[in-house]
């Protein structure tokens, strides 16, 4: 290449990246835009913050997900790790009767360890991604049950667990703003994995397993503890997704959890990721997740039968994925 | 005294309702010496599922067998092939379209929704717009509850309009954000029914985070349930009698096997509870955890 | 050919470029890395389209918009990265798109004798029914060959078919190119080894930056001209000189090196500031050997002491640690993180060097070295925030080169370095080389290459079936090192032609 | 390769192919034994053929998840579009009184034709195959539901119908072995499916594709073709498992299906089919799906309370494939 063009390209290439961010949040705005116009109730204060607190649980366990999809992986298991780790805070606090802090960490703590035990069974005896966190989903999930001897956990003893996800700190110094922490908590956890993506060792690790593995192994890094890293990372953004679902319904609900791994999967890919690795944002899936749960509120303001929609959804996230890949290619 | 061996295929196991089905087939077991095994698929849609866990407790070859049926024909076959064992079939929640089952201990739902609808009205002053939050769309006690709630309803109360009915998977988090939704849209509402513990929990938890002032009738109990009653963040609740479900259908099975005769139909009863009433000692003895 | 462009986003590949063949004659395309020439021949076989500019068949100007069409119209290809499927067999491979039926059915037999047939035309040593992902580069090559052999097209594009070939196989394709030449099929030659243009084609045409530089004739242009017509300024030959490092301290040390038939009790050392060739016929273990040393495959017994300590390595992390740095001969699959930028690549084995604290990594720092080695190896790419998989074969090459300059490490293994690389790249890596091993590093040099091997080994070691056949003094000739390459201890059966090309 | 290493390389690779497969069958065998030891009620003929029952639904739609798989793809539809199927010959054969025969015919095509859509929007369209999968999940979910009004189709009118599924043809010949004929089309599909991969065009392609589609795309065959001919494909077979699901249950059950896709893809993996496509098996799928449902029945056989059940299988279906890996690398 030729000095003339070195510029340009340089620039081109930012621009694109900026823009294509860009696009698959026009199609978020695009779905905004429809249902606002569909309903007066749509775009109201108080449903943008459900909109927002729906996201959030999802959300946490979708950028655990992508921290996994990143590294060429997958992570099954993020829906029953988080009910695993609602269950050991539930135990810490009401069982045992420890402070709330002793609660926060032994979920995120859980997460990490459960996260660890996933990434060593893949990096050490290399069982396939799928197969291990299929089978530490299963594991949890019995285990959840196990341990809380099938009943929820409530949380009624400690006054301020609620706060976590429902109270507002926002509200408490803008009171025309209330929006609650679980929100605040979803945007810290996207902020925080966003830096450790682009500006961190483990972030660069991340990208580059997913990039080329055995490139990586024989420049002589430690791939296994890398990728155990990543797992355990992910691990532990379950236990915060834990902390939210456990101090939104007041209540470790042992059952709950299986099938909230799809929706967190599809809100990553919707997000742009690959699920063969290498590529990947965080903004790009907390947008992944917001047009998930903007549809799935829009349509429901809209009093849309339920059965239909299941199909509009179905037939919605097909089209701004397509959307997203037109724009894309005409760029 | 024979230690018989009782298998029971419910329709659902980590839910509350089911554990309490569980617990008072357990403590017929711990009464009349017998052993029970209990098991049910993961959600009310696995209609197969029901058919693989009752083949393979017939494999096992119990000695009566306890069956709470997803669908009212599928499991026709092998209710057939148990009957030709010799195996005694006890109904229990949900009936079965066939003469097999030697009795059914069950509650019946749409009466249960229908009183469910009663204290609706009742409570919002007889007009105005209600929801119904639900659990299943498709099972026998999602169909029945919405059926006689919404049918009570227009029959009884032409003043009061059904706007919404939704169905949350009775999984507490979706059903919160379901009825945060439905009060969005219909700021004027006047009331919620949630259909199953699941539903009137998501239905209470929504309306709180919200601050809002609507009615909520709820369905079954447990200790959530009870609490949001005692708060008066749900206005009352139908319960079922599960414990009853689940003790008599081991007694009946137990019956059966001693070769004594059985009513075509063992009805567990129903019962409206709110903060006032949950202390009698009928109530509490029917309320679960 | 004619005033064909062609931009990818952020890079102008070709620029008025142009390009004639007649038939039956073996056409050179030359230029540097980077030239546009594969991206020229992706035009002309449908797997781009162009953004202007001509192509005209038999004088008919012609839209070539798939693969498929080319192939229609005669047009084969060998593409310079291998497009193989791995998980088929060789066969399966060959004749995909056009398997031979049997009504419905698949006709494998039919399918592997066809292939055999055009195993033996080829001279070709291999089961139509071994799995490719199981064959070394080579042998997966000579597959793409008789692919491309098997479509019998009018114009045939071969895009560095000999990368990855040893000198048997090469006078091997070259008997076929001659036959095909015979034949009156079209064949455009694309290869940065000079004295195969000399050998084969009748015409070059130099490329320069995307544009058309000239055609010239083979037979009478001397190579010193088609080269500065490649680098636009002429390129000095360094002689080989050997220092004398008998003093100097032994770097590393491979004690009595064994895994099963691969590798045979290979013993040998190299000391500081000395470059060792290591020579041999393709698979006769001398990746392996490599690999071994470097910890990315295990090994059955041997020691490996560097700098006069043992050293246990059992993985390249190991190896690494101990300041030994292994340059794969297959970068696509070994060396590079094709969806990582160009600067993380290069960074790929030091990261920790941009390590501040709590993790965060230096960006500004990183891209500055990036930089540096950018314009030190002249890699072309539009900055160093450019996809790797994006950039032309040999750029990728120096990327990998880049990665381990910046390790540092003391003893480097370089497994086919300039396998790909154009003649000015080429003389700037034998430079690297040599400044290296002024430096004090030891260096380990594998390469097919004779005079490569001949050009900058101060010792040359070669090995034959997994064993270790002799040691040479540098400067020894071609007919020394061949005849230990191919002293067979197990006195195998050797076919004749393989002796002869040898 | 030289001479003398061509033959040894050839018959090790014939060895360890046959020996390989022999390993995750040896898997199997292990928890036969295991669950025999452990309860005489095991291997009784009956409880064999439960097991043999319960899998053939499961197993028909792992093998249209296996041909999918191999070309690098995934179908998250099986499940709902079983359903679907399912649904439509429910349709066909109960609402519009047609006789059976066409009843059969609607299941397999209506499969067919989704899956040629899904195809179509992943082969042309470009959206990734998880994606436009998850999209056809929730939209032919919606659909059924729809179609059916929410409510089961029962095949009363139809008597033949339930022996689709429950019957014996293999019972009528020899009354000692009344194998379901359930069991006889699992094995039926799996034969045809396996002689596809194996001997068709289109088998060919499948693994092509898996193994390197640009590679397939240079070498000027219609990629689109072949990719949107395998989801087809799939699609059909899953509609025999429709018809084998509805034959069951002598009804369509139209919110039934989803959650199915999760058990056909481990079948898949457990059987030793890689997720990133050009290997894979008909009968390591068989395997896989055999070991989901021995495991499900025997600890149902020994009546292990349900929760440690999950935590057992979780466990089981980990070990079994690193038992799998382990015996490979030590061959
Ligand atoms: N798909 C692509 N996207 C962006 N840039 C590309 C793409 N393909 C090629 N390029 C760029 O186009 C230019 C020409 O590349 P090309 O592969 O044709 O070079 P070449 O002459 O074959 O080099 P080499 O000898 O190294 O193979 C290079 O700068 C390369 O980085
Ligand atoms: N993937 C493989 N599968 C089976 N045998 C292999 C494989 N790769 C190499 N071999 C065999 O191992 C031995 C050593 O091969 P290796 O690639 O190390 O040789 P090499 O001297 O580096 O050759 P090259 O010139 O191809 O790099 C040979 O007998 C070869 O046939
Ligand atoms: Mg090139
Ligand atoms: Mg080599």
């Amino acid at each position: 290449m030729t000095d003339t063009t070195a510029p340009a390209a340089k620039s081109g290439v930012r621009i694109s990246g900026a823009f294509h961010r860009l696009l698959a949040f026009s199609g978020l705005i695009a779905l905004v835009v429809v249902f606002s116009i569909a309903s007066p109730n749509f775009m109201q204060t108080q449903n943008v913050l459900a909109i927002l607190q729906a996201t959030s649980v999802n959300g946490v366990l979708a950028i655990a997900a992508t921290l996994v999809i990143i590294t060429g992986g997958i992570d099954l298991s993020v829906g029953t790790l988080m009910t695993f780790c609602a269950v050991i805070t539930g135990v810490v606090l009401t069982n045992l009767g420890m402070p709330l802090p002793l609660g926060i960490l032994a979920s995120i703590l859980a997460g990490t360890f459960c996260g660890l035990i996933s990434g060593t069974i893949i990096a050490k005896l290399k069982v396939p991604p799928f197969i291990a966190t299929l089978g530490m989903m299963l594991i949890l999930k019995g285990l959840s049950l196990v341990i809380s001897g099938t009943k929820p956990i409530y949380f009624n003893d400690t006054p301020g667990f609620n706060q976590i996800a429902l109270g507002s700190a926002v509200g408490s110094i803008f009171p025309s703003l209330p929006v609650p922490n679980g929100v605040l908590i979803l945007f810290l956890v996207a902020a925080i994995a966003a830096f450790v993506l682009s500006r961190t060792a483990l972030g660069r690790y991340t990208f580059a397993l997913g990039s080329n593995e055995e490139a990586v192994r024989l420049s002589g890094v430690n791939v296994d503890r890398w990728k155990i890293a990543v797992y355990a990372t992910a691990g532990g953004i379950c236990g915060v997704a834990g902390l939210l679902i456990a101090s939104r319904l007041n209540s470790a609900q042992p059952a709950l959890g299986q099938g909230y791994e799809l929706d967190a999967i599809a809100a990553v890919v919707i997000g742009g990721t690959s699920l063969s690795g290498g590529r990947g944002t965080v903004v790009g899936t907390l947008i992944g997740a917001l047009i998930i749960s903007v549809l799935a509120n829009g349509l429901r303001i809209l009093s849309v039968a339920q059965e239909w929609q299941t199909v509009v959804t179905g037939s919605i996230i097909i089209l701004a994925v397509y959307a997203d890949i037109l724009r894309r290619r005409t760029l | 005294q024979e230690n018989y061996n009782i298998a029971l295929i419910s329709k659902g196991f980590q839910h509350q309702f089911w554990q309490a089905v569980k617990a008072g087939a357990d403590k017929a077991a711990a009464d009349l010496g017998v052993t029970v095994t209990f098991e049910g698929p993961e959600s009310e849609t696995q209609v197969d599922r029901q058919m693989d866990m009752l083949a393979a407790a017939l494999s096992r070859n119990p000695d009566a067998i306890g069956f709470a049926a997803l669908d009212s024909q599928a499991a026709t076959p092998l209710l057939q092939q148990a009957k030709d064992a010799g195996i005694p079939i006890i109904a229990f929640d949900s009936g079965v379209d066939s003469d097999i089952p030697l009795t059914t201990a069950t509650t019946d739902n749409v009466a249960a929704a229908a009183l469910a609808a009663d204290k609706m009205a009742e409570l919002i002053g007889g007009e105005g717009k209600v929801a119904v939050v639900a659990h299943d769309q498709t099972s026998r006690t999602g169909i029945d509850r919405v059926d006689g709630f919404v049918n009570r309803m227009k029959e009884a109360y032409p003043k009061i309009e059904v706007v919404s009915v939704q169905y949350g998977g009775g999984d507490q988090l979706q059903s919160t954000e379901i009825t945060k939704s439905i009060l969005l849209a219909n700021p004027d509402l006047k009331g919620i029914f949630g259909a199953n513990e699941g539903s009137a929990i998501g239905v209470a938890n929504g309306k709180t985070e919200l601050g809002s002032k609507i009615v909520v009738i709820g369905f079954d109990s447990g200790a959530a349930q009870k609490g949001m009653i005692t708060s008066g963040v749900m206005n009352g609740a139908i319960t079922q009698n599960p414990v009853g479900i689940g003790y008599e259908t081991v007694a009946a099975a137990v019956k059966a096997l001693k070769g004594e005769t059985l009513p075509p139909i063992i009805d567990t009863g129903f019962y409206y509870y709110d903060a006032a009433t949950m202390a009698d000692p009928a109530i509490a003895a029917v309320l679960y955890d | 050919m004619v005033d064909i462009d062609k931009a990818f986003p952020g890079v102008r590949a070709l620029s008025r470029a142009r390009f004639e063949l007649r038939a039956g004659e073996v056409h050179a395309l030359m230029g540097e890395n980077g030239a546009g020439k594969s991206t020229l021949m992706k035009i002309l076989s449908g797997v781009y389209t162009r953004d202007a500019g001509q192509v005209r068949l038999n004088g008919q100007p012609v839209e070539i918009t798939s693969p498929r069409q080319a192939q229609d119209m005669g047009i084969g290809i060998i593409h310079q990265e291998l497009a193989l499927m791995r998980d088929l067999t060789a066969a399966q491979n060959i004749f995909i798109g056009r398997e031979p039926r049997r009504a419905f059915l698949l006709d494998e037999g039919a399918l592997n004798r066809d292939t055999q047939a055009i195993f033996d035309s080829m001279n070709l040593k291999l089961e139509p029914t071994v799995k490719v992902e199981t064959l070394t580069i080579a042998k997966q090559q000579m597959v793409e060959i008789a692919k491309a052999l098997s479509y019998q097209s009018r114009v045939l594009i071969m895009d560095e078919p000999t990368a990855a070939l040893n000198d048997a196989e090469i006078a091997e394709l070259f008997t076929i190119i001659n036959r095909l030449k015979a034949e009156g099929v079209g064949i455009v030659y694309i290869s940065h080894k000079m004295d195969e243009i000399k050998r084969i084609s009748d015409r070059v045409t130099i490329m320069r930056d995307g544009e058309y530089v000239g055609t010239v004739p083979a037979a009478d242009t001397p190579i010193e001209t088609i080269i500065s017509m490649m680098v636009g300024r002429t390129l000095t030959n360094d002689a080989l000189v050997i220092p004398d490092t008998s003093a100097a301290p032994v770097a590393l040390e491979v004690r009595n090196l064994n895994r099963g038939r691969e590798i045979r009790d290979v013993s040998f050392s190299v000391r500081k500031g000395e470059i060792l060739g290591l020579a041999g016929l393709m698979g006769a273990g001398r990746t392996e050997v490599a690999r071994a040393i470097f910890g990315a495959d295990p090994r059955e017994s041997g020691e490996i002491w560097v700098n006069g300590n043992r050293v246990g390595i059992s993985s390249p992390q190991d190896a690494v640690r101990a300041g030994i740095g292994y340059l794969s001969e297959d970068r696509k699959q070994f060396g590079l993180a094709t969806g990582l930028d160009v600067r993380n690549n290069i960074a790929l084995a030091s990261l920790e060097r941009f390590i501040g604290p709590g993790g965060v990594i230096n960006d500004s720092a990183m891209h500055e070295t990036a930089e540096k080695f950018i314009r030190q190896l002249s890699i072309k790419t539009p900055s160093d925030t450019q996809e790797a998989r994006l950039l032309s074969g040999g750029n990728q090459q120096k990327v990998v080169i880049a990665k381990w300059l910046l390790r540092d490490c003391d003893i480097l293994i370089f497994d086919e370095p300039t396998r790909g690389i154009d003649v000015g790249a080429k003389a700037e890596i034998y430079k690297l080389l040599n400044a290296l091993a002024e430096q004090g590093r030891a260096i380990i040099v594998i390469s097919s290459e004779l005079p490569e091997i001949l050009r900058l080994s101060h010792r040359i070691a070669v090995m034959c079936e997994g064993r270790l056949t002799g040691v040479l003094p540098g400067g020894s000739s071609q007919e020394e090192i061949m005849r230990l390459a191919t002293l067979r201890p197990s006195a195998v059966a050797e076919t004749n032609s393989e002796r002869k090309s040898a």
